[in-house]
């Protein structure tokens, strides 16, 4: 049996996009939860449709949380890496600098301090981490 | 602490086609945990086929169902992290 | 020319449900005629006392209740959703009028929509 | 009765979008074959999940099409309007030159000639077309 | 041509809620047109409450059901189009 | 340590069943036992004959049939979703085993996971 108190760590998928799921945030709730009980968060990978919270551009009305920036200032604050999939953010148009020079594009919109790989940083986080838990989109 | 096997993490509602996946695959020793839409399942008739029904206390809230919580038992998010390392394996459904 | 737009999605889980009403209160800005009709999981938008603090999202009912201010001439709920979801008559916000989704309902619009 | 041979009107609604759901693809063969037949398309616009169709960023591998660009060059061809809805294209990070500079953005991501606008747009499609059609997701 | 009053669009597997929601709603003088996901309908046994069903060809072939299309007319979307306008109003759900 | 990848949505419709395959795929690829279960509406990526010309996207079959190649240790189906979807025992691919989805399945495997 796990002892709950000896620390833990975890990988968080998010698979869901902000504003279309609740998936961001239900794993920003969680991800804190579990790092005040003194577990640790080994990465964050965004899946699918979830890389658009890696967005630099989401700017949503002044009176709803911008879930992109709330999200890279915890990520940033507490040192965790957030990695979005190279696949998935390419065909979903969010690319950083390099894959902006590579396919010679007007511009980037990768939100620091996120960064985009491959698949291989979800397997890796998997393989080290006590949990990896998923937040899909719940429709 | 209660043991259990598996924890099922259902955030879906009860119209969706992968909640009745998951209840499907419910073994004795598991336990379910509604979260995000799934908390609406409380305000149906469905049988959840487990009596170890914990439901998230901010998503019960935010959809008015904290008088409609049935048999589940209330947890909030870092209840919900022990559960997860309570648990032998968590499904995200 | 009658617009219903359909609201099949409960709220906080998904954006589907805000984008439909917006649809509904744009038509009544511009001038069209706009009715809502709450349908299966959908019905979950009329439920009361939604404390939405904890999740960091605003509660909808606010929104809901503009609805009449903002134009909307009909706000309808499918009772046998209603019913599934243990809602009662009692249990709805004032204005909300239970009826059936069925052919007879859709063929009084012109239009009906989904946001998604 | 409608005689299917008068030339006819329509405004197309897409609100899923591409590498998500197949949306984007339907409304394209459907917009073909109705200016084939000699109807008009009087705007097509773009709504929640929908608006990621006009990312100038989206970069899918070379052996896949690339739905932004396809229906770019369509719109671009044919003379049609596509706009994408203000509100659903903030939230989600899709912005173009002029949200950059009132919102003080790093770039823009809005691919030509698709423009953002508000939900006014979509009413008089609908007022001015025999009909307004839908492209929603198929999950 | 044949006339009818609603167009149905559905593009959403059976085990989709809005697929039942869909099918509650069709009127005797409606018509059915399966698109996308929509046509793996015609692979199960359920009723579609109509006898006038469309299935969309390019989406019936591609997903390998261009054998088991049961009592629907295949249609392309030339004629898909001309659907929509003969009915007196389309509803996409 | 072994993975069981769920695909419940069928192909070309939405990206959520490409996506679950790359991710067996990747497990594969970094040495990780990975096998892939369709059940539900997924049960639809192992029909046969899929002429995917006239949608403008590429025919899945090929992705499937090259997972043993790729090193995915099983493909499974859901034996009551496919005959659901009138898929009997001969008309599956080579390879794939009729199964029963139910908590003894899950139990085989460490972790369980959806693309979305």
């Amino acid at each position: 049996m796990t002892n709950p108190a000896t620390p833990k760590t975890f990988t968080l998928v998010i698979t869901g996009a902000p504003y279309s799921s609740q998936a961001p945030q239900s794993a920003l709730h969680f991800a804190r939860a579990a790092l005040e009980q003194g577990h640790s968060i080994d990465r964050v990978f965004l899946y699918g449709d979830g890389v658009h919270l890696a967005s630099s551009l989401a700017t949503p009305p002044s009176d709803e949380t911008n879930w992109s920036q709330v999200w890279a200032e915890f990520l940033e604050h507490h040192g965790i890496p957030g990695v979005a999939c190279i696949a998935s953010a390419l065909r979903r148009g969010l690319v950083d600098e390099k894959e902006q020079a590579r396919y010679e594009l007007a511009s980037e919109n990768l939100r620091s301090p996120f960064t985009i790989a491959g698949l291989g940083e979800w397997v890796e986080g998997q393989t080290r981490s006590f949990r990896t838990l998923y937040f899909h989109a719940g429709d | 602490m209660t043991a259990f096997h598996t924890l099922h993490i259902l955030n879906k509602t009860p119209d969706h086609p992968r909640f009745s996946e998951c209840l499907g695959t419910l073994g004795t020793d598991d336990a379910l945990i509604l979260t995000e839409n799934g908390v609406l399942a409380l305000a149906t008739e469905i049988n959840l086929k487990t009596s170890r029904i914990y439901a998230l206390t901010p998503d019960v809230e935010a959809r008015g169902m904290a008088g409609t919580t049935r048999n589940s038992i209330l947890v909030d998010y870092p209840e919900m992290v022990d559960l997860t390392l309570q648990a032998q394996r968590v499904i995200s459904w | 020319m009658e617009t219903l737009v359909i609201i099949d999605q409960p709220p906080y889980g998904s954006w589907t449900g805000r984008e439909a009403l917006d649809m509904a209160f744009a038509l009544a800005a511009f001038d069209q005629t706009a009715s809502l009709l709450f349908s299966g999981a959908g019905v979950n938008w009329l439920r009361n006392r939604q404390i939405t603090d904890a999740i960091g999202q605003k509660s909808v009912e606010k929104n809901l209740s503009a609805a009449p201010v903002f134009g909307i001439s009909a706000i309808l709920a499918d009772a046998s959703a209603c019913r599934r979801y243990g809602l009662g008559p009692q249990d709805l916000p004032d204005g909300v009028v239970l009826t059936e989704m069925d052919a007879k309902l859709l063929a009084r619009y012109s239009h009906t929509v989904f946001a998604g």
